[in-house]
């Protein structure tokens, strides 16, 4: 069984080995508060990378993500100050991500501008508007019903990470069970066959960008809640964390390979190990020398594991029959 | 995992205190300062500190994260130097609702969503970006005699301190009806990018007479700038956060001021009254460390 | 001809994952000879070459290289031991120009600074291409030049050098017949030489004209070797597919109906200019014509793959508007395109996935993918078309050429679309899978679908059409009905240019 | 001769533009004083976006190059401080970065990591290491000659240009003229094509990544005596700011095809925008917006006079173009 999910999310290997080295080196990883503690530290990140991964999958890239959730936090604060309730701005900070992430999609797939350039642009114009529109400042003190409904607990799990449960499942519903999600995968294989075969290469990939930008929207409403804040500089750095976790999870930049699963995991990972260097009370400095290394090494020994089965199942005789029907788990 | 079985050590006086330590970041050699003050104090009282920070100022959310985990790890006091003032506010009422007392630093935590989220009074200590601001401004000024042009080279727009130290230095310059802020721009704090701003503002205002950095970093670049142009000491330049080569350059006629907002006293002090608030002794609720403008 | 052994292969084994590619294959090469592998699609001949050139290593087994044991461990060792090799998948550099993509590895230096010297290696190209009577710029892109072109760039190639031995996998797959003449008249002459050549290649018919020796394969073991001049085609069909394959049967005429499709004066810059032509409800209409003559991109701006400059389009005397391929297939026209791997296929998705990608509604339940549909259509196709996996999840990437195709031929029949576009379907096809495609497009003609076979193989679509369209440079030259009387002498001066009787 | 050179570099149309907006609306921005400015401001990012655009020419990238410079940078200055003159000093901040770099090179070249994970791990590590020795603190003050030699003026013109220029020509020439250069075109345009023609990919791409590091470590020359400082932290944002540069010179993200030429264009750019906004006084929130849209309509014009000019010359054109390469046999 445990084999089984290593296979599919190579990387699983690399989260069991850290899980039983924190387990042993800190007495305090182990309290489920403290896995509670990770699961919230990712949510954010898990759900923005699950954007990210539509958009990977397609062979795109969204660098805007960290500005993008920045300026939907800061819609969102600034309507939940009209008093209109918390509806209404939750939507609207949502709708605001979607609009911005339609808008790459529209530089991307319509005219044609590499997405490296175009999400490069937004982030940066994105940015400027969040503080512009801010003059800069941040936004304070929400009502506490907004407080609960987007960083409360739920029977003491706390409420982003029953969000970020619910954006991965309908992301592997959508990526395996729809229509589109197949178009994502054909797309980012091979778009020139995917044209030929019928499939509307602009619309999907536009809308590979607005469901990213949509993931930063309800991530902005995570993040508001938690900071009780809405700022304009928010998000910073989110874009490399959100792309190593689609990577790390086995997600490859050409597109058209890759699962939702495997970038859960990617998050995990990165999660897990910055909450352990915590706990163990690594130095700073050496912190970041830690992090890389073990990113590295994570996907080292991935790599090399597939390479060892690939050449190990190589040997068995099993020439190609003409028999069909062997069922195997999908994918 | 059975480390639930031994009972948080309350406050036993045998057991090591562990006091968790948070900063903004430790790529800036203010808190680096702050960190020595504290170690100081650390040794002193035979405290053992867990120095945590986000990888960049703005981090706030690693922040949160770090407090979160030292809830989990049951330290005895934190001592924080919030990247946010109010953003910070959720996690230490968690943190107090642990039973962990606190003790603010550097950046004041917000009193009115201190109030609003019930959290208890907390101890800080501290000095005021906006007063710093101010007395480098007046400085500036009063060494222009009143009258002249001058430039602000900013922090990381929306970040706390950067704005309070801009807004200080406007006031202060507000002050003087003959001084002029022909240029306002930001270097987020950086070394490089207060050396190609400077550069830049100086090819736009070459009757420039002085410029005001929002720390020592942006002014290392300027100087860089005015030296390029050779108006090394004729433009006048004081910046923030006293660090030993801002006291160089001052030696040197390149700079004229820095603010020194005492970090490493910051750190002494904010060890020292969490020690005292865990052995429940009283502690100031507000203590400010004297701010000192350096001069020559 | 002496008959000195250049190359002797022991005993060689490959395996790839789940495939055992190469089975205690035994081989040898002796100088002077042109030795054709043939065999089916996946038999195992690009994998044995690719062992000798360095691109892939063996798993076990000695190659002996003048009878002293060689470990050709890449395709740098491969080339100083003098071997040189085309291989079937194209391996150029797009963004570089002929006489640089002629060089690639081997590049002329000059002093000071051993800089790379482009006139030298221009030149030089050029001397090649005069050699080989053929008119390309060696300062040109590759990529702004043809597939055919392309490919005698390949073939130039492994003419720079003097080597002794000279690998052609499928050289003639893509190429026109005039420069596939002009290949064998280098063949001769490098024989003459001493030089031996290892021949690949798909159209039996061509063989007798160069091979001296056949080594056949089938599912990666060696059948044996035989002298060309000893075998009949049919004998060596029936070594590599290991039983007889079936006569084809000549097209059937009757189940011919009115006409569906009319396109009318279609131009496209001066790659397409004026075409019209008709298409009635199940007739297999084949197009004939010279590779470049404007056939595919003829077939694409039907499809609407490309906006065309001008023209119309009827269906059933309506006229309808396509300007996009989804637009075709709603119209009911597929499209299979002539580059499978670059335009049909998704390499990285299964047999199943790519079966039902042009037509996911059908395995849906309402919004929703049914696995369980899905599996079931896949499996239909998979198990109709004969398609030779031990999977249908397998990844097409997997699969050898043949059965790639028959993955995309029955992407579109699951799309039930009432004309179906065939472009070059049997290029690198072997034998018996041509015949199973062959009696496929009969099959559905039959069923009142509408084919347009665009080929480059006279003889195939002599057998298959039921009606011929010739095109040179761009315009339509004539049209025959195949009612048995015609013959490749009599369509070959309209593809060269000849004016026939266009009815 | 104009045309020419617009028509190879199609930015420079975009440049041309904004050099005649940013003459008419700052008197100060045509001194040659301000000019050379430019220059000076871009040299470093120039030279590190060349060696970038090795990287990105075998299709590879490298996210490493800010630290890779923070780290040379203390190494230069720590050497500086141990008096054994400035040659020494500036050799081993050059080694260093050739070091580093080789270090990426192995982990992807050799090792099969993903370069963007590769790199993003060296990114962290090397950061980590430059904060690790110097405990975070930096070091000031370095002697005169270095200081001329870095970062002083020849003739009024700042010797970091002339630096800038030699790279470049320097590398124009390796990447023209030399069978390195070709090769990581070739390996750029089809891996498996330079593999099967004899060409030792993995070296050929370990190269480039030493070349990288190479142009980080003069780089940090450079900015080592421009700050007269060595800091841990230099370099933040290096990485957008050179893969900005060379894709808006035209390199395509997927290798094999791009220049010098066009990557010296988007740093300059680059550069003169920023200069043009603060002599201009722009407002710093209204600065990020219109540098992100002026970077994405000057890609787009470029993308568009392209497009009308392949469609106004022979129609199917460009269409076998993917012809070659495209299809990659079994991955
Ligand atoms: N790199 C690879 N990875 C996995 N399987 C492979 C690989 N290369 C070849 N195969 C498999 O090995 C078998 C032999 O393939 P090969 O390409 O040698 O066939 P071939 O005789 O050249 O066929 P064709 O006539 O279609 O070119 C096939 O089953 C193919 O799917
Ligand atoms: N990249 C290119 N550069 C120049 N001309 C081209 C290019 N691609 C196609 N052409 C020209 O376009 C015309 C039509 O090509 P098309 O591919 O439609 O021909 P075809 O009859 O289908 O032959 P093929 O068998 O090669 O597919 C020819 O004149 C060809 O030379
Ligand atoms: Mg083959
Ligand atoms: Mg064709």
């Amino acid at each position: 069984m445990f084999h089984k999910i290593a296979d599919r999310f190579g990387i699983g290997i690399a989260i069991v080995a850290l899980f039983i080295f924190l387990s042993v080196s800190s007495p305090h990883f182990l309290d489920i508060a403290n896995l509670l503690n990770i699961l919230l530290q990712v949510s954010i990140s898990t759900i923005i990378a699950v954007g990210m991964t539509f958009v990977i999958l397609t062979s795109g890239i969204d660098l805007s993500v960290g500005p993008l959730t920045a300026f939907s936090s800061v819609i969102i604060g600034l309507t939940l100050h009209l008093d209109i309730g918390i509806g209404i701005p939750i939507l609207s900070g949502i709708l605001v991500g979607a609009l911005l992430g339609f808008m790459n999609g529209i530089l991307i797939a319509k005219l044609k501008i590499p997405a490296f350039i175009a999400t490069l642009g937004m982030m940066s114009v994105a940015r400027g508007a969040a503080l512009f529109i801010t003059n800069g400042q941040t936004i304070h003190m929400f009502p506490s019903e907004f407080r609960f409904i987007s960083a409360g607990n739920l029977m003491s799990i706390p409420i982003p990470v029953i969000y970020a449960f619910v954006v991965v499942m309908i992301a592997i519903f959508i990526l395996n069970y729809t229509k589109f999600g197949r178009h994502i995968y054909a797309i980012g294989g091979n778009k020139e066959a995917a044209r030929l075969s019928g499939i509307n290469v602009k619309s999907v990939e536009t809308w590979a960008y607005i469901i990213c930008g949509i993931t930063c929207g309800i991530g902005a409403v995570i993040l508001t809640g938690r900071l009780n804040a809405a700022q304009p500089i928010a998000g910073i750095g989110y874009e490399l964390d959100a792309i190593a976790a689609v990577i790390i999870g086995g997600t490859s930049l050409n597109g058209g390979e890759g699962s939702i699963g495997g970038t859960l995991m990617g998050a995990i990972l990165i999660g897990m190990l910055r909450n352990g260097l915590n706990l163990l009370n690594v130095s700073p400095f050496l912190q970041q020398i830690v992090i890389g290394a073990v990113i590295v090494s994570a996907v080292f020994f991935d790599q090399y594991r597939r390479s060892k089965k690939d050449s190990s199942a190589a040997k068995g005789l099993n020439r190609p029959s003409q028999a069909v029907g062997a069922t195997k788990p999908y994918q | 995992g059975s480390s639930g079985s031994d009972k948080p050590a309350a406050k036993a006086d045998k057991k090591e205190l562990k006091i968790g330590f948070v900063m903004k970041t430790l790529s800036n050699p203010f808190f680096i300062s702050m960190e020595k003050g504290a170690q100081k104090a650390g040794k002193e009282l035979g405290v053992k500190l867990e120095v945590q920070v986000g990888q960049e100022e703005t981090s706030i959310e690693q922040q949160i994260a770090i407090v979160e985990n030292m809830i989990a790890t049951k330290v005895d006091a934190i001592c924080i130097a919030p990247g946010g003032s109010k953003e910070i506010v959720p996690v230490l009422k968690k943190a107090q609702d642990a039973g962990i007392p606190i003790i603010n630093i550097d950046n004041r935590i917000d009193g009115d969503a201190a109030k609003a989220a019930g959290l208890k009074p907390i101890p800080y200590v501290g000095a005021s970006n906006i007063d710093g601001g101010y007395l480098a401004g007046k400085y500036l000024a009063e060494q222009l005699k009143g009258k002249g042009k001058v430039a602000i080279i900013e922090g990381i727009q929306g970040v706390d301190n950067a704005e309070g130290r801009k807004n200080g230095a406007e006031k202060a310059f507000a002050e003087y009806k003959d001084i002029q802020i022909v240029a306002s721009q930001s270097a987020n704090w950086k070394t490089e990018e207060g050396l190609n701003v400077m550069t830049n503002i100086l090819q736009a205002n070459p009757d420039l007479n002085g410029v005001f950095c929002a720390n020592d970093m942006m002014a290392f670049g300027a100087i860089q700038a005015i030296d390029g142009v050779g108006k090394s000491g004729k433009i006048i330049v004081t910046a923030y956060d006293a660090l030993d080569q801002a006291k160089v350059y001052i030696k040197e006629g390149k700079m004229a001021s820095t603010v020194d907002q005492k970090p490493d006293d910051q750190g002494y002090y904010g060890v020292k009254y969490a020690v005292d608030l865990i052995n429940k002794k009283e502690v100031p609720m507000e203590y400010m460390v004297k701010l000192e403008n350096i001069t020559k | 001809m002496d008959h000195e052994v250049i190359l002797r292969m022991q005993d060689i084994n490959k395996a790839f994952p789940g495939v055992q590619a190469l089975d205690h294959i035994n081989f040898e090469l002796r100088k002077g000879e042109v030795h054709c592998l043939l065999g089916e699609n996946g038999a195992g001949k690009s994998t044995l070459i690719k062992i000798m050139s360095g691109a892939h290593q063996k798993d076990s087994g000695t190659v002996l290289l003048y009878g002293k044991e060689v470990d050709i461990k890449n395709a740098h060792i491969s080339r100083d031991l003098g071997i040189s090799t085309i291989y079937q998948e194209m391996s150029l550099i797009p963004g570089m120009s002929v006489a640089e993509n002629i060089f690639l590895g081997e590049e002329i230096v000059k002093s000071p600074f051993y800089i790379v010297d482009k006139e030298k290696m221009e030149k030089q190209a050029e001397e090649i291409f005069r050699e080989m009577n053929i008119d390309i710029n060696p300062k040109r892109l590759v990529k702004e030049m043809s597939t055919a072109q392309q490919q005698m760039v390949e073939i130039a190639r492994s003419l720079v050098k003097k080597r002794q031995i000279i690998i052609m996998d499928e050289p003639t797959s893509s190429i026109s017949d005039k420069d596939t003449h002009e290949l064998f008249r280098i063949i001769h002459k490098l024989k003459s030489q001493g030089v031996a050549i290892i021949y690949i290649s798909h159209r039996l018919q061509e063989l007798s004209e160069i091979v001296d020796r056949i080594t056949v394969m089938r599912d990666g073991q060696d059948i044996g070797t035989v002298n060309m001049k000893d075998v009949t085609i049919d004998q060596l069909i029936t070594m590599m597919v290991g039983r007889t394959l079936e006569k084809m049967d000549k097209p059937v005429r009757d189940h011919i109906g009115e006409v569906l499709l009319e396109v009318k004066n279609i131009s496209w810059g001066n790659v397409v200019q004026n075409a019209s032509f008709i298409l009635r409800k199940g007739e297999i209409l084949g197009f004939a014509g010279l590779v470049g003559a404007g056939r595919s991109e003829l077939m694409r701006l039907l499809f609407g793959a490309e906006k065309m400059d001008a023209g119309r389009i009827l269906l059933q005397g309506a006229q309808v508007e396509i300007h996009s391929p989804i637009q075709a297939i709603g119209h009911g026209i597929g499209y299979l395109s002539e580059d499978r791997k670059r335009d049909g296929l998704v390499l990285s998705m299964g047999i199943d996935q790519n079966i039902t990608m042009a037509n996911l509604p059908r395995v849906c339940n309402g919004f929703f993918l049914s696995r369980k549909k899905e599996q079931l259509e896949a499996k239909n196709s998979v198990q109709a078309l004969n398609v030779a996996t031990n999977s249908i999840h397998k990844l097409v990437k997997f699969l050898s050429g043949g059965n790639q195709q028959k993955v995309i031929i029955g992407k579109w029949l699951l799309t039930d679309c009432q004309i179906l576009i065939f472009d070059e379907p049997t290029r690198g096809i072997d034998v018996g899978a041509r015949a199973e495609i062959y009696k496929l497009m009969n099959g559905l003609a039959q069923l009142g679908k509408s084919i347009i076979m665009v080929s480059s193989d006279l003889p195939e679509i002599i057998r298959v059409s039921n009606r011929v369209i010739v095109m040179n440079q761009g315009r339509i030259s004539g049209e025959f009905e195949n009612d048995g009387t015609i013959t490749q002498e009599g369509i070959m001066p309209l593809m060269l240019g000849g004016v026939g009787n266009v009815s």
